[in-house]
């Protein structure tokens, strides 16, 4: 009964959903005028960043980002309080599978490289498809193969907690340079460069990699607690 | 031929649309807790698919400027979608690390993952 | 002048990045830092709120990029009451529960401030940004940090709570991203303003369709009738202060953006209308659920729902008395209900359970608090000379001047309900002996601050409601100004 | 700074002091309490000047002070009673728990209630009716009996007239664009008919829940008999009395001007009529002086609504006269139950009995205001009633007389049980040591006992502001044409013709009084009250054959059905049954986190097959 | 033309391991397959032009998703219906000790 009138209801919003997009239509612009072009040509020509996503991710609604990694720190924080323990009850971490020998050099091989291309990823962030999410995340990846690999490896909570906290003091300290420079918070305030280079895009790149770092903290801070949670 | 293909660029939203309700439906039948995370996660998924499928453009080239290819600006996808998902995507994964810790402190006090017996709040 | 708006937002977080650095240093910082933050936003929204009555409103750009491009804040006379409003609970809630907690060298009551205030300005956020999608972020920063702060006890039922907000803020947030891209498709722009200039634009059938995902979403957090189910269990499971951040803080915000989004950016004849009958429908369903209800705080959660729901109403009527009303309203609920929730918090404090059969006798027991308490009830019941009669005296003379009779009729009849469950209450501190088990638990001296600054605001306002009707009235004034809200941000030099 | 806003100012201030003023010390708040009432007072009464008016204006609303000649007459009775019950109050609370609450509520209310007079617009009017009510309700609830059914009761019923009371006075702001009286009774006639019919009914339903008008009057007999006695005769005497004042206005402004006229008149005749019936009968059957008394006083208020109803010049001097008349000895009547309390510590009218020589005074009072109550006479409640009954008969209203005669000589039968029950038969060993009560009390009931005298001999006394103020409202000069309309004062020439025979009838019955006085008390003996003779049967230990048990049971047994249906039960399931709905109702939430999200899903659904409709 | 019909397949794929997510019982399996469709999507992001967030989508939905519900499923119980055959066996315990 209960299953039969969720499904008769979503029914009838699929059929609304579909009857608007396939009005909205397909692999058009189906605006006249919008930001977009405002962004493309201010990426461009103002911002010398040749990755858009990036100049608008960190620049054009930098605030966004900024409430974006606050949702993350938000998250880990959330997280401690929820799975909170007192210390003494914090045992071994539970090991998903048992690592063999093969599984774990392998891990130890590859861990380097995960966080060598994470931090690859989001230094090129404005240059190149990525930037500080998918080096940040990547990184948190690498630190999670050695999480479940090595049942005592573990990673200094204090530390975390600085990168984090370092990261996230960069990211604000360089918006308000710009505030106390331009009167606008996040302006750039560094000299752009030339399109295509690495060091373009003024301070667009720094703050993707204070991005890419306080990420992989928080992600790595995330993954962290919810390991140590036993059964 | 090529006409009945076009049909299928709306296979997109389409199938978009589906994993949205897919991912609904399992939110709002299931009984487990990580059933219903899972639901929602997968709609989520749908709905950043359908976002990025918006500002996709026929034949059009992604957001970057790369050495040589400077001046196609009316060919590039629209940015702003992207950017947005982007976005959203960090956040689904902070709601859904919280939600699932939530889940394990829920079975760890009711000793079960079925949402119609966690109700010791009601009226 | 002390800053800027975007210092709303960006001095928290710094405070939030730097706070757990300095509290491996020093653990009492963890405690202090939010309190000096939240006092000077305070101090930066008040003197903000003296500044635009010159100089008209404050729009401020991120980045540099002028809107539409960039993103802007607003600081309006209609936002810029919103934000003081808030900053000033959530500076209250944090005086209440300065030492709120025990033992402070826990883990989880380090996180409790810093959750705190980002809650205060994820909400700020909310009502200052002048992006929808912004908003969104915004959303979900009080989100997180609303599960975070419901689920902080570990021993309660909290974690129950916690799950059914974040199972009801998921679907919302999902809808929300929906209708956001719905209405970038058609437009290509995310600036609230330049949405609601270019709004004609759009087919009627997908501004209608976007509405409705708009409404599902804010209607979640906005505490709109069938979708607030997740409320009156957060409000009893999280700690007692922040069930008035939730009644003060974010339910504030919440219907911040549903005005912003049904009556700025839609021009949807029907829009008002259908808003009149949610907050019936909300205020009807709600305050009769609490004239049942045997736990306290439940009760109160009730009630707050039924009282936003009379805001919406209000918000409803559309008139400018209409919105007079409402911000009154809204004003009046936030010091009030803020009030309940500190008093009748210390009135349970003892006991899991949290009856109001609890309350027993605690006239004798809690003097202070009891009478702040009943002053907090006659107050929203609408007796005068509490504030809680002028914010009903204004609805019910929109209602009039729009020639809703039967609306009077129902406001007024349930307000008969509201009355009588609260009376109850009044009458259990007053009549009835002690529990025997019961022990009680004298407040705080920061409690009792925090406390006793609401029970003088309500009767100061009560006696003289002219203190914040200029303020109000701007406000209301400036809601209405639609177009010249979106002239000054499309048009803004900076 | 006007008279009026510093007479407020001095109530509020004085009205939190006193409360605080118990921790100096109690003498300290008796002082400052009497104080607060009687500074007000001297300060009205010095500065009476009817045509200023104050205006305290906020920025939406303007607060309109001033008096009107009715509400100066009105006022009369707030201050005396408040004065007199004051110091009596000051007598019962010695000793007592609590003092400084009732202190507080006490002067808030005598506040509120000036508040009400001198209001000249209708927020303030509202605002002061509600602190009224506030302050009146937590003296209802001020013994801690039964608090949640009899408290919630006056509070709801109170609520539920003020709020219709609300509800007409944002209708009239938005119809006339003020909220001053005058204009709303301007621009009364321009309204549309369906208005013109509301907002009477509705201001009429906010004045009857404080008359204790039929079927608005259940919260009236626990109220009144829950409340403090020192309160009681106030709430009795000058709060109730708040309903008429509104009442009379409503009946001389607005519903003059209804074509509906001559139809509301009657119906609210009949109500007052059959309230005063009906609770008189209630009244009989009652074996607690205060409920008695409580009855009672519902059952007055009816005559009193009958001649404000009515509305012919004679009927409102009636009805005006008796509204002042019943201040005064239904005031007295309660402090004498007061007192009868305070020295024995019961008000049941079976146990306590024989007091007449031990509270003589007391006695005296009493006696004095049950005759005046019942109507007898050389007192004010005989000129009352007597005007009452002769403009219902001049304005043709024969079965309305019939029965406002019937109830009338009905409380024949519980004022005898009163006095009796109280004063007269055996002495009981029980009560040997019960004393007169302190002369703080027993003085404000001699003077109100003596006011009801100089009324009965000297009517005009009082119908002459009455009838200046009834002149404020375009009623025809009455006062000075009254031997031409009444009988009373014009068969014998005029009206001071009454006096003399009045003062024959005071000296017999004082001399009568004094000489049994004297006598019995030379050969009175000591008898049980089980001592009677019982026709050969022998009374077993336990029956009180006294003939207070049961004291008019042929007589209810009669009227048995017109008492079987109660309004007070009716209400009672009504409300039982809409809490059961809610309890219905509020299981939408039932507590699944699921069902709320389908709930969102259904939500979005609804909406959007009704977008259609909705949005347009 | 070969795009649309890899397309088309990698939509159907998506549906499919969506459908075979919300309908598996044993919880491990269901998780792994919205990776799976996580995976997709990426995929499908690189098609549609979104290289950036086909890159977090890999990295993020793929993998920290997938293992953070592991751990929860690690936390908690595997089989969307232990706890039905936990009361059934209950009952069948009680109904045989009777």
């Amino acid at each position: 009964m209960k299953k039969a009138i969720i499904l008769i209801s979503l029914t009838i919003l699929g059929v609304y959903l579909i009857d608007i997009f396939t009005g909205i239509g397909f692999g058009t612009q189906h605006f006249a005028s919008g930001v977009k072009d405002a962004y493309l040509i201010g990426s461009k020509e103002t911002l010398r960043v040749s990755n858009v996503v990036t100049s608008i991710v960190v620049n054009f609604r930098g605030f966004d980002t900024l409430g974006e990694v606050t949702v993350l720190f938000l998250a880990s924080m959330a997280l401690g309080g929820i799975l909170y323990k007192k210390r003494h009850d914090v045992g071994e971490r539970s090991v998903l599978f048992p690592s063999t020998r093969i599984v774990m050099s392998g891990a130890k091989l590859l861990f380097p490289s995960i966080v060598l291309l994470g931090a690859y990823v989001f230094i090129h962030g404005h240059l190149s498809p990525g930037g500080g999410f998918q080096g940040g995340t990547i990184i948190a990846t690498g630190f999670l193969l050695m999480l479940i690999t090595y049942r005592n490896y573990s990673v200094s909570h204090n530390r975390l907690s600085w990168v984090e906290s370092l990261a996230g003091v960069l990211f604000i300290s360089l918006g308000l340079a710009g505030y106390f420079v331009h009167d606008s918070f996040l302006a750039n305030v560094f000299p752009e460069g030339k399109l295509n280079d690495l060091f373009s895009g003024g301070v667009i790149g720094i703050i993707y990699v204070a991005v890419g770092f306080k990420v992989a903290a928080e992600l790595t801070g995330i993954i962290y607690t919810i390991l140590h949670e036993k059964d | 031929m090529e006409k009945y293909l076009e049909i299928l660029n709306y296979a997109i939203y389409g199938a978009a649309i589906l994993l949205l309700l897919i991912g609904l439906y399992g939110a709002l039948t299931k009984k487990s807790l990580i059933k219903i995370v899972l639901g929602l996660s997968i709609m989520d998924s749908g709905v950043h698919l359908l976002m990025i499928s918006i500002g996709y453009l026929k034949n059009g080239t992604a957001p970057i400027f790369s050495p040589g290819h400077e001046n196609e600006l009316a060919k590039m996808v629209d940015p702003v979608p992207q950017a947005l998902v982007l976005t959203a995507i960090v956040i689904g994964f902070g709601v859904t690390a919280v939600a699932l810790a939530l889940v394990i402190r829920l079975y760890k006090h009711h000793n079960t993952l079925r949402i119609d017996e966690i109700k010791n709040l009601k009226w | 002048m002390v800053g800027t708006p975007v210092l709303f937002i960006v001095i928290p977080l710094l405070a939030a990045f730097i706070i757990p650095l300095t509290g491996m240093v020093w653990k009492n910082s963890v405690r202090i830092i939010p309190g000096i933050v939240l006092s000077y936003m305070l101090i930066l929204s008040i003197s903000l709120l003296w500044h635009i009555t010159e100089t008209g409103t404050v729009i401020e750009v991120i980045a540099g990029w002028k809107p539409p491009i960039g993103i802007n804040l607003v600081f309006s006379p209609f936002s810029g009451f919103f934000a003081t409003l808030m900053i000033f609970l959530g500076l209250l809630v944090w005086v209440y529960s300065y030492k709120f907690k025990r033992n402070i060298d826990s883990e989880p009551a380090l996180k409790y401030f810093i959750l705190l205030m980002l809650l205060v300005t994820g909400s700020v956020g909310i009502v200052l940004t002048g992006d929808i999608f912004n908003m969104f972020v915004f959303i979900e920063i009080v989100g997180i940090s609303g599960y975070g702060l419901t689920s902080f006890y570990t021993r309660r039922d909290s974690a129950e709570a916690a799950f059914k907000y974040l199972f009801m803020g998921s679907i919302a947030s999902t809808f929300l991203l929906l209708a956001i891209m719905i209405v970038y498709s058609q437009l290509g722009t995310l600036n609230i303003a330049e949405i609601a200039d270019k709004m004609p634009m759009m087919s009627n059938k997908l501004k209608v369709i976007s509405l409705i995902f708009f409404m599902l979403a804010i209607g979640v957090e906005a505490e709109m009738f069938p979708l607030n189910g997740w409320a009156p269990d957060v409000y009893t499971q999280a700690p007692g202060p922040i069930g008035a951040a939730f009644a003060g803080i974010v339910a504030k915000a919440a219907t911040y953006a549903t005005i912003r989004v049904m009556f700025t950016m839609y021009d949807l004849s029907g829009a008002m209308d259908f808003l009149i009958v949610m907050g019936i429908l909300t205020f009807i369903v709600a305050e009769t659920t609490a004239l049942r209800q045997d736990r306290l705080k439940r009760m109160l959660a009730y009630s707050s729902i039924g009282q936003m729901g009379l805001v919406m109403v209000a918000f409803g009527i559309g008139t400018k008395e209409g919105i007079f009303a409402a911000l009154f309203l809204i004003f009046n609920h936030a010091i009030i209900k803020g009030l309940l929730f500190f008093s009748g918090s210390y009135l349970v404090y003892t006991k899991k359970e949290k009856h109001i059969s609890d309350v027993n006798g605690m006239g004798k027991y809690l003097p202070i608090t009891s009478v702040l308490f009943t002053i907090g009830a006659f107050a929203i019941i609408g007796l005068p000379p509490f504030s809680g009669f002028w914010g009903k005296l204004a609805i019910l003379t929109a209602a009039a001047d729009s020639k809703m009779v039967a609306l009077i009729a129902i406001i007024l009849s349930v307000s008969v309900l509201e009355a009588v469950y609260y009376l109850r209450v009044v009458n259990r501190i007053y009549f009835f002996p002690k529990k025997e088990s019961m022990e009680t638990q004298k407040p705080t001296i920061n409690a009792l601050i925090a406390m006793i600054s609401l029970g003088i605001i309500i009767l100061v306002i009560g006696f003289y409601p002219d203190l914040i009707t200029g303020f109000i009235d701007r406000a209301a004034a400036d809601l209405m100004d639609k177009t010249g809200y979106i002239k000054d941000i499309l048009t803004i030099n900076n | 700074m006007d008279i009026i806003n510093i007479i407020l100012l001095v109530f509020l201030a004085g009205a939190l002091l006193t409360a605080f003023a118990g921790k100096v010390s109690s003498i300290v708040q008796d002082t400052l309490f009497l104080i607060t009432i009687i500074v007000p007072a001297i300060l009205f009464f010095l500065n009476i000047n009817i045509n200023s008016e104050t205006v305290i204006s906020l920025s939406k609303i303007q607060l309109t002070f001033g008096l009107t000649p009715l509400s100066l007459f009105f006022a009369f009775i707030v201050f005396g009673l408040a004065i007199l019950a004051g110091f009596y109050a000051v007598g019962q609370m010695q000793g007592k728990k609590r003092k400084g609450y009732l202190y507080f509520n006490f002067l808030l209310s005598i506040a509120a209630m000036f508040g009400i007079l001198v209001s000249k617009d209708l927020v303030s009017f509202f605002i002061f009716w509600e602190i009224m009510t506030w302050s009146s309700y937590l003296l209802v609830i001020y013994n801690g009996k039964n608090v949640q059914q009899i408290g919630i009761k006056y509070f709801v019923m109170s609520a539920i007239g003020a709020y219709a009371m609300l509800m007409a006075i944002v209708i009239v702001h938005s119809l006339t664009g003020s909220f001053l009286i005058s204009d709303m009774i301007d621009g009364f006639a321009d309204m549309s008919a369906g208005m013109k019919l509301l907002i009477p009914i509705l201001l009429l339903t906010g004045f009857g829940v404080k008359a204790a008008l039929m079927p608005l009057h259940i919260w009236a007999p626990d109220a009144y008999s829950n409340a403090p006695m020192s309160y009681t005769s106030v709430f009795s005497g000058a709060l109730s009395k708040m309903g008429i004042y509104g009442m009379v206005i409503v009946f001389m402004t607005l519903i003059t001007k209804l074509p509906q006229e001559s139809l509301i008149r009657d119906i609210i005749a009949w109500l007052g009529a059959i309230t005063a019936a009906i609770s008189t009968l209630w009244a009989i059957k009652q074996d607690d002086a205060k409920r008695l008394l409580a009855y009672s006083s519902i059952g007055q208020l009816g005559y009193i609504v009958v001649g404000v109803a009515i509305g012919t010049p004679l009927a409102m001097l009636a009805g005006l006269f008796l509204a002042f008349m019943h201040g005064v000895f239904k005031s007295t009547l309660f402090m004498v139950v007061g007192a009868v309390e305070k020295q024995t510590g019961t008000s049941n009218l079976k146990e306590v009995t024989g007091l007449i020589r031990k509270m003589p005074w007391t006695f005296l009072a009493a006696l004095i205001s049950i005759i005046a109550l019942a109507g007898i006479p050389p007192l004010g409640g005989f000129v009352g009633k007597w005007m009452l009954y002769e403009s219902l008969i001049t304005s043709n209203h024969y079965l309305l007389v019939t029965l406002v005669f019937f109830s009338s000589t009905a409380a024949f039968l519980y004022c005898y049980k009163f006095l009796f029950g109280f004063f007269l038969g055996q002495e009981e060993k029980e009560w040997a040591h019960v004393k007169e009560a302190p002369a703080i009390m027993v003085v404000p009931m001699l003077i109100l006992s003596a006011i009801s005298v100089v009324l009965g001999t000297f009517p005009q006394l009082i119908l002459k502001p009455i009838n200046s103020a009834l002149a404020f409202y375009g009623m025809p000069d009455t006062y000075n044409n009254l031997w031409k309309e009444s009988m009373i004062f014009n068969k014998w020439g005029d009206q001071v013709a009454l006096t003399p025979i009045v003062y024959g009838i005071a000296i017999v019955f004082v001399i009568f009084a004094v000489f049994l006085f004297f006598k019995n008390r030379k050969t009175s003996r000591y008898v049980t009250t089980k001592d009677i003779s019982t026709s050969g049967e022998v009374p077993k230990e336990y029956e009180n054959l006294t003939f207070k048990e049961n004291f008019f049971q042929p007589f209810l047994r009669a009227v048995e059905p017109a008492m079987r249906r109660q309004m007070d039960k009716y209400m009672l399931a009504f409300a039982k049954g809409l809490e059961d709905l809610f309890d219905f109702t509020r299981r939408i939430y039932n507590g699944n986190g699921q069902t709320y999200a389908i709930y969102a899903l259904l939500f979005v659904i609804l909406l959007l097959l009704l977008s259609n409709n909705l949005f347009s | 033309m070969i795009y649309l019909i890899l397309t088309f397949i990698l939509l159907l794929l998506m549906i499919g391991a969506a459908i075979y997510a919300i309908w598996q019982k044993d919880l491990l399996y269901a998780v792994i397959a919205s990776g799976i469709i996580s995976l997709l999507l990426s995929i499908m992001f690189v098609l549609l032009q979104a290289p950036d967030v086909a890159l977090t989508e890999a990295a993020i939905g793929v993998a920290l998703t997938t293992i953070i519900f592991i751990i929860a499923i690690r936390n908690t119980v595997r089989f969307e219906d232990e706890h039905d055959k936990k009361i059934k066996k209950e009952k069948q315990l009680k109904s045989a000790e009777q």
